[in-house]
């Protein structure tokens, strides 16, 4: 067949030189479909006006050359030229009528198709690359302030709950207050015990101030505390019957004295 | 029926709050969340009676040219920065692994022939689809599980999620670039290779049954 | 000097935007910024010659009364919710659990007192602090690390963050209430302190020592 010994110098010096550089780096193809693609384009034409059957010659030659080259082809790429080459011979026969199964014709248009398609899907897939994206040139809010869905634990604390903390530290003086004053008050209880063992010796009036213990007389705090503690507890003790008490006049001195019959 | 008139009635009792002040409560739920909130989300979250819809209207207005907008992402709004002002934002980019070529093909075949099958994305390719392509898709949740397809095997299929429409910006699937392009050159038919298969009729039915469900109505 | 007014110099060549437009950069930012943003950092983000703090006095009146706020955090700026609205927030709430007393008591004194040393925590509580409540304020990022006191020992001290003025809504520590605010907010107990003790000078000192450098100046 004269045609057949034609055909491969129908592809031009460049398209073999292009096809020699396929080989070098046949890894950088995902598949022969993506190679198939690449040499669809050195036609630069049209997608659906590409010319399968030139498209099959130069894949075949591209074996031929990665077989002479002793490169090894992945499996697939042995497949896809066997089916190209079948492709091919179909192409070049006269349609048999009796023959089964697809014309090459039908098998070439889907190989067009197909190209036609993962060339969109590239166009599209950049394009979509290429919108505007969220985190690169829209941003979402930055400190989302939803609490559906949380799955930790958040601690709650109130502006009034810190405010009462603190209110409660600074005064927790005021609400014990004998804590903060136990150096500086005497209760009646005990200016009464302390008067209690005094009083055997008291037969005379005494001045309810000399009860006072030591050290009590001096600091005025300490002794307003303990001459209310005294005083309390001698009326305390005259209500038991213990002591007699007596004052001159207002503002006097506040005497007591042990009861006698006692 | 009359379950129906009940509740509404019992809602009629609650006066809604005044469409202005539904529109302020709208803007801080969405202001509020990161991720797009649903109308029904809005309604649930709003008073009684109220309508997050007509409220979305307003508030879509008057944030027209500002520094952000209210975006609609499939059946859920946002509100986002203005893409114009993004390079005010360098700070706040935060680097994503770059995806490979095969990721990027296989995330614009599912996109735009959803739901499709690991096989269809194979036919198209002309490879096969790696598992860890399909895995980091799926970890971005860019895509997520489709139903199955009703052929022999019931394959899963994939297709693009919420996510993926608010990375891209994109309202719905259907304003995926080029579509229109792409379906009237019929580069988005299920197209078998001829002579092949017998089950291929009933894969080609169930395709189109998915975008037809998808873009046309 | 000479470096200075070159600097202006050259950054009057460059036209600053409009007013608008600047409003509306200041608004991208805000928003999109996980953390309030100070003036500076506006201005360092913005293009030259902008003035981000003209534009925030806009942008602020510009969410008056809207669903969400441009609040002042620290000396720092932020966009917030309505304090009104805040219902809508926590409709889905999960689990939160209320602050110890010991944490929220050593918060409110590190608040009061910052900077202040864990020793004089203890001392105005009455009882030492533990360390599980001080890594929990750490861990909640509401106290950090402030200098170190020049005593000896240089102890470290504590100061609360800008996290906790944006949780507690105060523009500053220093917006917190006195004493005598609290007291007459009935907050403390109404009656005076009786006597005004003669051991509690030195505590009262220290204490409002802190306080008139938080508060008085």
């Amino acid at each position: 067949m004269p045609q057949d010994d034609f055909q491969p110098d129908a592809i031009s010096v460049s398209e073999r030189l292009a096809a020699e550089a396929l080989i070098v780096d046949v890894d950088g193809y995902e598949g022969p479909l993506d190679l198939l693609l690449t040499m669809a384009r050195t036609q630069k034409v049209d997608l659906r006006r590409v010319s399968v059957l030139q498209l099959a010659e130069q894949y075949l030659v591209f074996v031929e050359k990665a077989r002479h080259l002793r490169i090894e082809l992945a499996a697939d790429y042995l497949v896809m030229a066997a089916w190209l080459a079948f492709l091919k011979s179909r192409l070049l026969l006269p349609p048999d009528p009796t023959a089964e199964g697809p014309s090459g014709e039908d098998l070439a248009a889907h190989l067009a198709y197909q190209l036609e398609r993962l060339q969109a899907m590239r166009d599209v897939a950049a394009r979509l690359m290429a919108r505007d994206q969220l985190g690169r040139d829209f941003f979402a809010r930055g400190v989302p302030e939803a609490v559906n869905r949380v799955r930790r634990v958040s601690y709650t604390a109130t502006l009034m709950d810190l405010m009462q903390a603190y209110a409660r530290i600074r005064t927790k003086d005021e609400f014990r207050p004998f804590v903060m004053d136990r150096d500086a008050v005497m209760t009646m209880e005990e200016a009464l015990e302390r008067m209690r063992g005094l009083i055997g010796y008291a037969g005379t009036w005494t001045d309810i101030m000399s009860y006072i213990p030591e050290g009590w007389e001096i600091d005025p705090v300490r002794r307003r505390s303990a001459t209310a503690a005294n005083f309390a507890a001698s009326l305390q003790l005259a209500k038991e019957g213990q002591v007699e008490i007596r004052q001159g006049e207002v503002f006097a001195p506040i005497q007591i004295r042990k009861k006698s019959n006692v | 029926m009359s379950d129906q008139t009940e509740t509404e009635q019992e809602q009629s009792l609650f006066e809604a709050p005044p469409m202005g002040e539904q529109e302020r409560m709208v803007e801080a739920v969405l202001f509020a969340s990161a991720e797009p909130v649903t109308v029904a989300e809005l309604a649930a979250r709003l008073p009684h009676g109220a309508d997050p819809a007509e409220a979305l209207v307003h508030l879509r207005r008057r944030y027209e040219g500002r520094g952000v907008q209210v975006v609609k992402v499939g059946d859920a709004w946002a509100i986002r920065s203005a893409p114009d002002l993004g390079f005010l934002m360098h700070k706040e980019v935060v680097e994503t692994r770059k995806l490979s070529r095969a990721a990027i093909e296989t995330l614009a075949i599912i996109a735009y022939h959803q739901p499709v099958t690991r096989a269809e994305i194979e036919e198209i390719r002309g490879v096969s689809v790696s598992r860890g392509t399909v895995d980091q898709l799926l970890e971005l949740e860019w895509i997520r599980f489709g139903r199955r397809k009703m052929t022999p095997g019931r394959p899963v299929t994939f297709v693009v999620t919420q996510s993926f429409l608010d990375h891209f910006g994109l309202e719905s699937a259907r304003d995926l670039p080029g579509l229109k392009e792409l379906r009237s050159a019929g580069l988005l038919d299920n197209r078998p290779p001829p002579g092949t298969g017998l089950g291929d009729d009933a894969d080609e039915g169930t395709g189109e049954d998915g975008q037809s469900e998808l873009f046309e109505d």
